[in-house]
């Protein structure tokens, strides 16, 4: 399959601090890659770079044949095929999450009005909350914010979705309903990078789990591969950790 | 038909010729003239020039007589005709009500004694001073001079006995001790060799008030304390609430002007200030130090040193005079808009930083972005803070008193000028400061509240 | 051994008499008299008590002399002597430096006159105005008149013409046209029939000075533009630098009054400041509810309303006079304290409630949590904003002039009235302020960064 | 064995806000209990309850033969028997780690500060902190804060130690350190209360569960009855999405 996503020598930089050293990878449309990794190991980073949250120090980042790190780019265009979620939901909390999914919508595609009231309705009754259309997001729970915010990022069509660690903001009894939306999403075949330590749905769900430490990547494969036959000894080391709890 | 006379007075000469509150002017001058013209059946155009500006009027004929507390001296009578004299002015001592110890000037010995600097007053007790053995201390105005008697500042004063008697019908706790010195006639007065049939009618008019006793009433207005009323609005203004009543009028419009002030010069600092407060989130780095210096130096120079420069230093360099109320508002607005750029810069950082990403990461330009996500999240957080700063604006309004504005303070102090009652009068002020101020502070809370 | 006079003179009267930067008096009389005494081997001793008061003081023979600018009149002379005229006054018209318009009171025609009220400047423009057609402003202050022709807001001003000489050196852009008007003779006067020889050694000293050419380099120092020094310290006062120069000295002492002043006050606003912010978070309601009233209360009324009550208000009630930096002081205390118990306030409330509840879990008491725990991290928090506060209590003095406190702000506006450089002075004010407050908030600024 | 802590028909309310609805519980001494339950079911404010950090608004709580809520107890002397460990760590970030541990028993106690430290060193060896005893809490990773944060509680000697949700604001990684120290002391006989969401921990170390809703216990047992064996539909149903992500 056609690569949608390829990082080339990818370095970041916050002063002296050196976060991703020469990253390099290439991510394949359909894909579901999970990123995994100790507490500033540079994940997050990493995934900015994608959608140019942050600025790269050097390297390239090529979306869709797009060059972002190309000062021509016009990078608005390009972040409308990139959806976003984060940890913190992020949903603008003076609109209701009717608006919170149509406003991109209408505001940049020029959608027409009554058509994005159409498709956000789709979404939410994708994600399970169709009777939610007309509240505000601080009246909603985290697990209920979280699966809003994933449907406003899903009503720009994006072909590609980038999660930032989407539970761990959540209480353990929600976690399941939103990773059973995401779950749902890469059936489908949404091209999908996922920060998470959720490691029972990693290995359930990706197609390829990436271990991150220092800013290098240490492992990269299949599941099955970094779970249980890891080529790095810190790998093995941070899955010992974490999964013998 | 009555012929018509222009009658010069002075400005402000209480109990002689002063304003009453809504701005008549009444005293023992204006009432015994209007009452003699009345009887004498002619028309008096009164013309409040001041003083020395009446000599001069009737010198050069534009008025035909004056009137103004003006004593006869045998060099006046050089240039002027007098009527008979209508009251006989001079000196007198007083000490505060409470007093029983200082009868008379020999018991001045070691006290202190108060005067107006360069008064008749002032002259007398200098030559005095040393005989009776006191000391002297010299005040600039009226107002000090008959507080310092009530605060016990000095044992004794000494005034033009007519304002120690109006001082009394105004509430003071004073009382006359001693004779009246330095006698000296008061008298109308006409440009020499003119206008004798007014003078002759003046001197008519007068006796007949005498003899139906209008005189003594009039001079009783004015100067005694009787339980009569003393003023033409017949308010006693020595009590608090008689001030009230009496001045809520032009305390109301100090108010407004107060107001309008405030809000003029509000709203033009709300648009300088939003846009430099815009320009200091803005991307580009030289508006970001733009708005920083501009803030800085506005911030860093006291409001009234900002409105003495405004107001002498600016005419200097464009060439042209300035209003004191332009320069006042021009003064406020720079203040008071170095203050909402920075509650501007503080409610866009107040919108989380994650707000921008996800509308970012949306595909929203950064101009979009502040539109339609920030600033709305942005404007809910400022207004409080956009209200305290109208409550910070409407205090420093005060301060442009200094230059001459006319708002509530101002008003304030002109009541205090003519009552001499301060104390009472800047409660009264601040009173209405506190609740306006207290009012405009709830809401904001209540604002904050409601936006959190 | 030099026989000593007393010699009485005004107060301020320039270029007759004035204090120059040192608080020292010169000018014209009294570099005559100087110099005449030194001639004639006696020795004076000078008395500034002001016109009218060395009038009296002459009369009652507590001086033996008086040199005050005085005109010899008729009248004067019945109860003076006078010495040979040793100036002769008189009014003058001035115009604009650059103004080539008007060349004569011919060319008056509808343009706008300005002189200062009640002055025989004003009483001659009156006299003449229907004749040229000209209109006439009256102004208060000699500076605003000044200012006016400046600033365009008026053609041509009448003054005394040694007043607009003077000012021509201070390097206002003037100059006289038409001829010297209402001409009187300035001498020096004695009690009449008394002090004869002085009067005597004058007239001698005079007629030396005026041979020896002393006479004429006296008059230029005060009322020429020649190159030659025009001031005691012989520096060129019209110029920026030269305004530094000469007037360091008291805007420096002015700047350590300012410091002072808000240094006292902030101490004792820290002291009440920091009591009711404590109260404001104690456990016990009334506390709370005093602070919230105090805070309210001192919040809700303008500064110089509080500062006009304390000073005109508080005697009235305690029945002792009020010193004005004791007024000044205890406003700007009340007002400063009600701010730092809002930042006392606002810092332990910063501190999260979690520190309390962990404290509190370990079986600390509420007071010991307070002082080993909140407090600690409150005043790491409170710090830059007492800096800030320090600040605005800083610029707050400056409002204090308005009840005649010596500081900055003052001290500058005596060096207006001397100078008559209005905008250079408080440009130099404002700088002076920016400066220190810009150290002082960037103090604040890297304290909060070190703190965070 | 003795009981410890005995609540009885414990209510409390906020305003109108019934969260603690007459609850009953006695807990023995070496008992170690876990509280689970969903987010907003009342645990954080039925374990602040048991040291007074919140007002009972009826009911009695007992420790130790003290009634809290008995006016004249004096509630800063039972605290020191109750050692409380908070989600958020808590610690005092202007004392080093050592002064944070000995503040307490110098302070209240009376120890001599010789004395105070030895016994400080020797807790912070048990937690493997020994070598940050001169650090500030701001240099300090997650799990190294809490594990001060036990010290600094154990410093005090209790006889009763409660946990909020000890792990929960920690890195994956680290909290099998803190998980780890909480076991050893519950192995020495500690009697602990513990608001968690660990379950794996919750079954290996309690030996009482405690599950809770709307203010209500629903369930009370072994780990082995509440987890394998539920009473109530609702604790079922609750382990059914929390177990199986
Ligand atoms: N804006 C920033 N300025 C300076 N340093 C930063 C900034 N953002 C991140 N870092 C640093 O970069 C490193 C990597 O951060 P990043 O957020 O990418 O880590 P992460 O793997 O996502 O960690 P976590 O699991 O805690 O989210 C960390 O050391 C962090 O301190
Ligand atoms: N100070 C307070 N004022 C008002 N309501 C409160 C307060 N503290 C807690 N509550 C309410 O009491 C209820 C129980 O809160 P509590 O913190 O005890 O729940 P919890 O079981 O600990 O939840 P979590 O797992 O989210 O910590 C919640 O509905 C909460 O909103
Ligand atoms: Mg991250
Ligand atoms: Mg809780």
């Amino acid at each position: 399959m056609e690569t949608k996503i390829l990082v080339n020598k990818l370095v970041k930089k916050y002063g002296d601090h050196l976060v991703l050293d020469k990253i390099d990878v290439a991510i394949k449309e359909k894909d579901v890659v999970c990123v995994i990794g100790p507490s500033g190991s540079g994940k997050s980073t990493f995934l900015r770079c994608i959608n140019k949250l942050e600025e790269p120090t050097s390297g390239q980042v090529i979306v869709d044949k797009f060059d972002l790190t190309d000062k021509n780019t016009n990078i608005n265009e390009v972040r409308q095929h990139i959806g976003m979620v984060f940890q913190q939901f992020n949903l603008f909390p003076h609109l209701s999450v009717l608006d919170n999914i149509t406003l991109a919508p209408i505001d940049i595609k020029k959608m027409d009005k009554n058509e994005a009231e159409k498709r956000a309705i789709e979404l939410l009754e994708a994600v399970g909350l169709a009777n939610k259309k007309d509240a505000y997001p601080d009246s909603l729970s985290g697990g209920q914010k979280q699966r809003v915010a994933i449907a406003r990022a899903l009503a720009m069509d994006p072909d590609i979705m980038l999660f930032d660690e989407p539970t761990s903001a959540l209480d353990p009894e929600m976690v399941g309903e939103v990773l059973q939306v995401m779950k749902n999403l890469a059936k489908q075949g949404m091209t999908m990078v996922i920060v998470t330590h959720e490691m029972g749905f990693a290995k359930e769900v990706a197609n390829r789990v990436v271990f991150m430490d220092g800013g290098h990547i240490l492992d990269d494969g299949s599941p099955d591969q970094v779970f249980n036959n890891p080529k790095s000894e810190r790998t093995a080391n941070f899955l010992n950790r974490v999964l013998n709890v | 038909e009555n012929k018509v006379y222009k009658v010069g007075t002075d400005l402000t000469f209480a109990p002689f010729e002063f304003q009453n509150d809504s701005g008549e002017y009444i005293g023992i001058d204006i009432d015994l003239l209007n009452t003699i013209a009345k009887k004498q059946n002619f028309t008096v155009d009164l013309k409040p020039l001041g003083f020395n500006s009446s000599v001069q009027a009737v010198q050069s004929g534009q008025v035909n007589a004056m009137i103004a507390g003006m004593s006869v001296t045998e060099e006046r009578k050089k240039s002027f005709d007098f009527s008979n004299p209508y009251f006989i002015g001079g000196i007198s001592m007083a000490v505060h009500g409470d007093n029983t110890e200082i009868k008379s000037y020999d018991d001045l010995k070691g006290k202190v004694v108060a005067v107006k600097t360069g008064t008749v007053s002032a002259n007398y007790v200098d030559k005095i001073k040393d005989k009776y053995g006191f000391t002297v201390k010299s005040y600039d105005s009226a107002d000090a001079l008959y507080d310092v008697i009530n605060v016990g500042g000095a044992d004794a004063i000494f005034d033009d006995y007519p304002i120690i008697d109006y001082s009394i019908t105004k509430g003071k706790s004073l009382k006359r001790v001693g004779d009246i010195q330095e006698r000296c006639d008061y008298a109308f007065a006409v440009k020499k060799g003119t206008n004798q049939e007014l003078v002759k009618m003046f001197n008519e008019g007068l006796k007949e008030l005498k003899q139906t006793k209008e005189y003594d009433g009039i001079i009783a207005k004015y100067t005694s304390n009787s339980s009569q009323s003393n003023d033409a609005s017949s308010i006693d203004e020595s009590t608090f609430i008689g001030l009230i009543k009496n001045n809520y009028k032009s305390l109301l419009s100090g108010l407004e002007k107060t107001l309008i002030l405030t809000l003029v010069s509000f709203i033009f600092a709300m648009v300088i200030g939003i846009m430099f407060g815009l320009f200091s989130v803005a991307p580009v780095k030289p508006l970001r130090m733009l708005s920083a210096f501009y803030v800085d130096v506005v911030r860093g120079i006291p409001l009234l040193v900002l409105a003495f420069f405004i107001f002498f230093g600016i005419p200097n360099i464009t060439g042209k005079p300035m209003n004191e109320y332009i320069a006042g508002i021009i003064t406020l607005t720079l203040n008071a808009s170095a203050y909402i750029a920075e509650i501007v810069r503080g409610g866009i950082g107040a919108v989380p930083v994650d707000q921008m990403e996800a509308a970012r990461s949306l595909g929203f330009s950064y101009t979009k972005t502040m539109r339609k996500i920030v600033l709305p999240q942005a404007i809910k957080i400022m207004i409080p803070s956009f209200v305290n700063q109208f409550v910070i604006s409407l205090k420093d309004t005060t301060i442009l008193s200094a230059i001459g504005l006319i708002e509530l303070l101002q008003v304030s102090k002109i009541i205090v000028a003519r009552t001499l009652q301060s104390s009472e009068v800047y409660l009264i002020t601040a009173i209405i400061y506190l609740v306006i101020i207290t009012l405009l502070t709830r809401l904001a809370k209540i604002l904050e509240r409601r936006f959190r």
